[in-house]
């Protein structure tokens, strides 16, 4: 093991961003994703050898078409955001996944609708998996749970970009991307997946490049739309991405990720202290959702607890054997239940 | 025999999706040219709007990527900060510049990007089926302004060239237009040293070209070219607002 | 004799071509092509002083000019 | 009753006009009428397709096969050929295809409608030639009622409305040369 | 029954909303909804009496700004756009849900993702139904299948905003908006919902109205957020819409809404003829999703058809005894299957 | 006992969320004022921004709403609409008006919508933590300009008043600010002027007030007022840009 | 004599009311408020001219000020 | 082991320096820590609190209960007090505090951090005497190590380093007036 760091998770993201190849940063502030971009604009200065770009945009809606123009030029390029922010740039997350764009986007969600609070939430499930866009269009999203593992799932979001042609999300609310803990850190990554056969760089000693996204009729747009929907059903069979604690004896099954799975984990702890028997399945991608984690788990109760009036729910209920079996429990507006409150939430359950 | 004038041959083969006397088809044979002459076809990234121009990217045989609409300046923008020694054309009408990418544009002339911008300013939205644009005339009929535009409703038209040569990140800023022989000739020049202050690295260049929209205006081409004249000229004026003397970029 | 070439599917019928020539060398014909455009041609090439001043109007790209040498 | 149609061409042929002329008029008679158009991103020039429905409650605008096709230019014959209904009706504007169509099991008809037009003195009035002829093959319709409404579409402009109210009747009169 | 007229979907709806009261259209133009802000601008010059007020707004983000506006004065105000549009309005539709600003929205789905086709599809679904902005809010939607219905929908629309303050959208698509049929307009609403207690008029001879979405801590945001969620079961309880054709006898329950619905009828009717039991379950509220229009109809088989990859079909799984029991049948890219493609398809379930 | 200074009527009893020495509270404090002496508290809407301000509607007994970041213009356009005789004033900071709402600003201006527009430039975003705005200065170190802005990467601190100056829907556009007593005697006179323009129906007014940020700036109050001074002025001139004539407007 | 009162809870400890005050009746005192800043206070209130300038500096509209007529 | 510290004030008074110096020597010890900071909108004068947790392993950043909890206004005594686990502390700034607590079954401490700090010469630095007083219930955390990270933390100026580094022993020295 390297040496551990104490560090934001905001910044330990730009950090591992950084070491993962990805030298553009377009971005425009907002709390509480903005320590990103400040760790970008200081690292493009102090860091001259890397070549860091750092440009902060006028809005969201210009700084997702910025990170879509460096994609269309095969570097690694990223932004962060939050709620608001993410809204504005929902048109270009369908435009990047139909032109097979690979920039990465931080999500870092506080708590909505509207202006709302800066405090923690998964308010935005819906807007980041369903894709709050227009048309047939899938992102990959990814949501840890530390940030260590928020350290590595940053890299491996650019590594799935380039792999897929696909725009990733990395998912994670304002508790975990303003805690410090201690972390060690990723390294470097080298290898690359050659986009030369695509890119836009002028098209020099090759036929020229066009990416767009302009139907030209039923027929060509049918088509282009099938080829996009095998895409998506390449990462949907490849990509899932869960971790399970304990199920095989559970009764009651927490489902929780991010945040509040840290939370749900202390929660089941402090239950089998208890003696009840309660496991927990931690969705790492979202989409594509980890259906196969509640294969085999029929007759179980499952808690899902997120920080929503309830959205993941809907993909577990179109997991599960049984919907009837799922349950829920949510706080909302920035209030981040304890392991006890859970656990009062599970005891509840086993009474009936 | 001698050849007094090709087809350029920065252009693919394709027939063009505008309708008769167009003048994005005019423009788009002038950018064709001058690639041609400048030798700037294989170091060139265009970026296209969304509008009639659409499909302008399967006319050329150049890397290209067609914008979201209204995006192109800051798509150009993502594409420029990481090559910069490529030549990145951005190409909008006043739709897609003036009314959904106002805020685009003036902010890629406020950090003074350094690409060229070719604006074609036909009055009026072409794609959409003839809607008002900000660059619509008092008194023009659109489908959006049936019975002319109306200042207290719907305001003024906007002069970007002007706009643009206040900004200080725009190196050049002119106005041309294509309705006959002499202008179209003028607005290569204005288009060519456009793209050469990009190889200065001056930052932004900006040509606005007043252009005919016939299917827009429900004019004949040829008549469209003197509505252009009489119209449009007196509220755009012809001109050069801008150019940043030799040392003057960034 | 110069030479003036419109092609004919390319052509939309704008009539550039025609109002501009100086030397009133293109006129429109009766031929309709594949998009239903009745596209010009050359009706007094003898006359043409092979300016190119059609093919730079020309929206299309529809024209190429030869002179003769 | 359900009649299921489909007219095909380019942008600027007038090929919505006609269906549009002839959706007001059936439409007088108490029919339920749809009439669907279908284009493409190009102002002019592009495709440019409707199916029309014509029954007694409410349908599909979506045909499943028409009785009757009429297609203007050659990418909407190889677009939409498959779907003319067997033993349906395919007209073809003769004076823009020369490809033949694969179809054996409809009746296929040639009409040269730009040449037509052209002897009546525009051949921009082919669309209403082709819609005289269509009528052909639509007995319920009224012709009369139709002259009335193309004469009514172009009222602003008198040399209009004869030159298209000739090209309706030339058209339903129109003698095949074969 | 008045006098038919032979009218285009888009015009239709305009003319229902003038009749409707809705007095303020606010717009940028995008095919294939552009017939609606341009008959308000005919309306505005030709019937002075009416006080109808256009604008042409600058891009679709300012739109959904300005109908927050005027509904914000307690006048009837609307938007019509299709997809790149919509999704550039999606902070917005956060913002008026939360704020409690009754504002309709009609959107004219196109084929996605991207710029893509102006074609018919219904790839929009997730985004109206789910919700495209970011946080915990609802919207209402309904999904009218003949010109008739718009009309009579779009009307509905602006009660229900009003009554639940809360933006309603009029989800449709470019095969309906652009078709055209007989239909009888509806009158004229003249009752209205009293807007006088919240709304921004100026203060005389009153306290002072505030509408605020910034949170003031979590216990205070929270709070507001259950507020919400009231108002969103509230919704959910009684505003649920749907057509339920032939299901008792039906082995096949076609699932379709809006203009795929009006196909699916025609498929079920061939079928029928041909002596299937097939049904039809034609959802007109797509949320509240009207999850009851499913009870009682364990074992039959259910198809669910859309000009998508799949969308509301999830919602159907979330409805049925066993999710199992539904099939998926779509197209993309702005093809409409006809009603003898469904019939192919209905022929297939029923040989398995 | 005369008063000499009273806490106007139109203010709650609420403290204010600013930091000490905030220019956003004297500016309120002035629109407070004017409510009160021009008797228009009853028929006013404010249109609050997200920003520092966003609590602002608390400290007012008027009605108000808090739009979205940047869209201030944008929802006013639709108050006024709706209701021309209203009071509607409309205020931003520089982040709000310059980066994430230029669009909604410009057309605002474009379209000369008849409501008054408080602009407050201090250089920096205040609430979200300290990061660079457009209208930063060169040099100007903030939290994503560590090392002071730069011309190259950043481009060129944005003038607002002077671009709205030019717009022909805009009425007045002034440049005021507060860092001394006279100075804030000098706000409250444009401020009267713009707002007594709208009810003259000329359109757009302006005012933009330099406006200190302790906090932002890293500076105690005292001191970020001779910053001001000393830094701001000198980019950003005082004055009156444009001042329509009687029966000049719309 | 004239008199300054500046809402001790309101205060935000800026100084611009020491500063401007042109007869130095103002100074910082040593309690702190509920928020946390220490306000100042009237130390040579039989100075005050009455001129309001503290009153209209304070950006927080903590201060009133009355003459004695 | 586990530990879970709850610290509270205002936006202004250094609560989070205070809860990040603290994990950051602790941490040096190879602990598993979390530090999570909530704040409010407002940059001054808002809210400030947060959650830290020390442990051996990873766990929940949120706490269950409160062994220690550091509350330095009114607001943040009212919205935290009930999560003072049974039995455990609750550290009073009796400076700006006159409400007073509501349980019975913890123990409460009141202390006048900001009159220390004065009497120090500097009322700002009674986040540090806070640190200093807090250590006194984590024994396991080393003082000299804090005053040390204080040091480095303050580094820029040796005035303030000086200050606060006697801040925090004063803290940790300090004898209650009962
Ligand atoms: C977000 C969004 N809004 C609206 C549209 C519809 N749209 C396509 S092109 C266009 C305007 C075209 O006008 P202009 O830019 O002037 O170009 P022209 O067609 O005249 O060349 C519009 C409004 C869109 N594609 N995306
Ligand atoms: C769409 C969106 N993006 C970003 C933010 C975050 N945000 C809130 S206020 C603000 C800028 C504040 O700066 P300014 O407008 O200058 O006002 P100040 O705080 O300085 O008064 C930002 C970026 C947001 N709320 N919404
Ligand atoms: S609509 Fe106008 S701008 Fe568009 S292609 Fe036709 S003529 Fe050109
Ligand atoms: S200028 Fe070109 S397109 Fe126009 S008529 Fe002549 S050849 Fe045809
Ligand atoms: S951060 Fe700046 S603008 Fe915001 S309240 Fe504090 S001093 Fe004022
Ligand atoms: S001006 Fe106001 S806020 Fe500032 S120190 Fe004086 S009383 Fe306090």
């Amino acid at each position: 093991m390297g040496e551990k760091v104490f560090m934001q998770g905001n910044a330990a993201m730009a950090e591992s961003a950084i070491r993962a190849d990805c030298k553009f940063f377009f971005g425009y502030p907002i709390t509480p994703s903005s320590e990103v971009p400040e760790y970008y604009a200081r690292a493009a200065k102090e860091r001259p050898e890397e070549n860091i770009v750092f440009v902060q945009g006028e809005t969201e809606v210009a700084v997702f078409n910025m990170i879509a123009g460096t994609a269309a030029t095969g570097k690694r390029v990223m932004t962060a955001t939050s709620g608001p922010g993410f809204s504005l740039g929902q048109e270009a997350m369908s435009f990047m996944s139909a032109a097979g764009l690979p920039a990465v986007v931080v999500e870092v969600m506080r708590s909505g609708p509207a202006d709302g609070e800066i405090l923690a939430a998964q308010g935005d499930y819906f807007q980041a998996v369903k894709g709050g866009g227009h048309g047939d269009y899938r992102v990959l999203v990814l949501a840890p749970y530390s940030i260590q593992e928020m350290c590595e799932l940053m890299q491996e979001c650019f590594d799935l970009a380039e792999k897929y042609r696909n725009p990733v999300i990395l998912l994670t609310d304002s508790l975990l991307a303003k805690m410090r803990e201690a972390v060690e850190l990723p390294g470097r990554k080298t290898s690359r997946v050659d986009q030369r056969d695509w890119t836009l760089t002028g098209c020099a000693g090759r036929e020229h490049h066009v990416l767009t996204t302009c139907g030209d009729g039923a027929a060509q747009w049918e088509a282009f739309n099938l080829n996009l929907q095998e895409k998506y059903a390449k990462i949907k069979a490849n990509e899932v991405r869960w971790q399970s604690y304990q199920v095989e004896d559970a009764d009651i099954v927490l489902v929780a990720y991010g945040s509040m799975a840290r939370v749900a984990e202390g929660a089941m702890k402090m239950a089998r202290e208890e003696g009840l028997k309660v496991g927990l399945i931690r969705p790492i991608s979202l989409w594509p959702f980890p259906e196969k984690a509640f294969q085999g788990l029929a007759g179980k109760k499952f808690l899902v607890t997120e920080l929503s009036a309830g959205q993941m729910v809907e993909d577990v209920k179109l997991s599960v054997d049984r919907k009837e079996d799922v349950r829920f429990f949510g706080r909302l507006g920035g209030v981040v239940p304890s392991p006890k409150d859970i656990l009062a939430e599970i005891r509840k359950l086993e009474v009936k | 025999m001698k050849t007094i004038y090709k087809r350029p041959e920065s252009f693919t083969d394709a027939v063009t999706s505008y309708c008769g006397g167009c003048g994005h088809g005019i423009v788009n044979k002038l950018m064709a040219e001058l690639l041609d002459e400048m030798g700037l076809r294989e170091k060139t990234i265009l970026v296209w709007p969304i509008g009639c121009s659409v499909y302008a990217d399967k006319y050329f045989k150049a890397d290209a990527i067609c914008a979201l609409h209204g995006r192109a300046p800051a798509l150009a923008t993502g594409i420029k900060r990481s090559l910069p020694d490529r030549f990145v054309l951005v190409y909008q009408g006043d739709g897609d510049m003036v009314s959904e990418g106002m805020s685009e544009i003036m902010h890629a002339a406020v950090r003074g990007e350094n690409f060229s911008v070719v604006f074609i300013n036909n009055a009026i939205y072409g794609m959409t089926g003839g809607q008002m644009a900000p660059t619509t005339l008092w008194g023009q009929t659109t489908s959006t302004s049936p019975y002319g535009r109306e200042k207290s409703s719907s305001g003024y038209p906007v002069n970007m060239a002007e706009i643009m040569a206040q900004m200080p990140g725009v190196c050049y800023s002119e106005r041309v237009t294509v309705n006959s022989p002499q202008r179209i000739a003028a607005t290569k020049k204005a288009l060519k040293k456009a793209f050469s202050y990009q190889f200065e690295e001056k930052g932004l260049s900006f040509v606005e070209v007043l252009s005919p929209c016939p299917t827009g205006w429900s004019q004949k081409p040829v008549k469209a070219l003197e509505w252009l004249e009489q119209k449009m000229i007196p509220i755009f004026p012809l001109g050069v607002f801008k150019d940043m003397k030799e040392g003057e970029g960034k | 004799m110069n030479r003036t070439e419109i092609e004919f599917e390319r052509c939309k019928e704008c009539g550039y071509c025609v109002e501009f020539c100086p030397k009133e060398v293109l006129a429109f014909g009766d031929k309709v092509n594949k998009r239903g455009y009745y596209p010009p041609a050359p009706v007094k090439q003898e006359a043409c002083i092979a300016c190119g001043i059609c093919a730079r109007v020309c929206p299309e790209g529809a024209i190429e000019v030869y002179k003769e040498v | 009753m359900k009649h299921e149609l489909l007219f095909s061409g380019i942008g600027g042929q007038g090929i919505m006009l006609l269906g549009e002329i002839l959706c007001n008029v059936v439409i007088e008679k108490g029919y339920q009428v749809s009439f669907a158009p279908f284009y493409g991103q190009e102002k002019r020039g592009g495709r440019t397709m409707c199916n029309v429905v014509i029954a007694d409650g409410m349908e599909s605008p979506i045909i499943s096969e028409a009785e009757l096709m009429l297609v203007m230019d050659e990418r909407s014959l190889k677009d939409y050929e498959h779907l003319v209904a067997p033993g349906g009706t395919l007209l073809l504007n003769s004076s823009m295809i020369e490809l033949e169509p694969q179809r054996r099991d409809i009746k296929v008809v040639k009409v040269p409608f730009y040449e037509i037009a052209a002897d009546l003195g525009n051949a921009k009035a082919s669309n209403m030639v082709a819609l005289g002829y269509v009528l052909r093959y639509l007995p319920f319709v009224d012709r009369e009622a139709v002259e009335k409404e193309v004469a009514k579409t172009f009222s602003a402009k008198a040399a209009l409305v004869e030159l298209n109210v000739k090209a309706v009747k030339t058209g339903y009169e129109y003698e095949e040369q074969v």
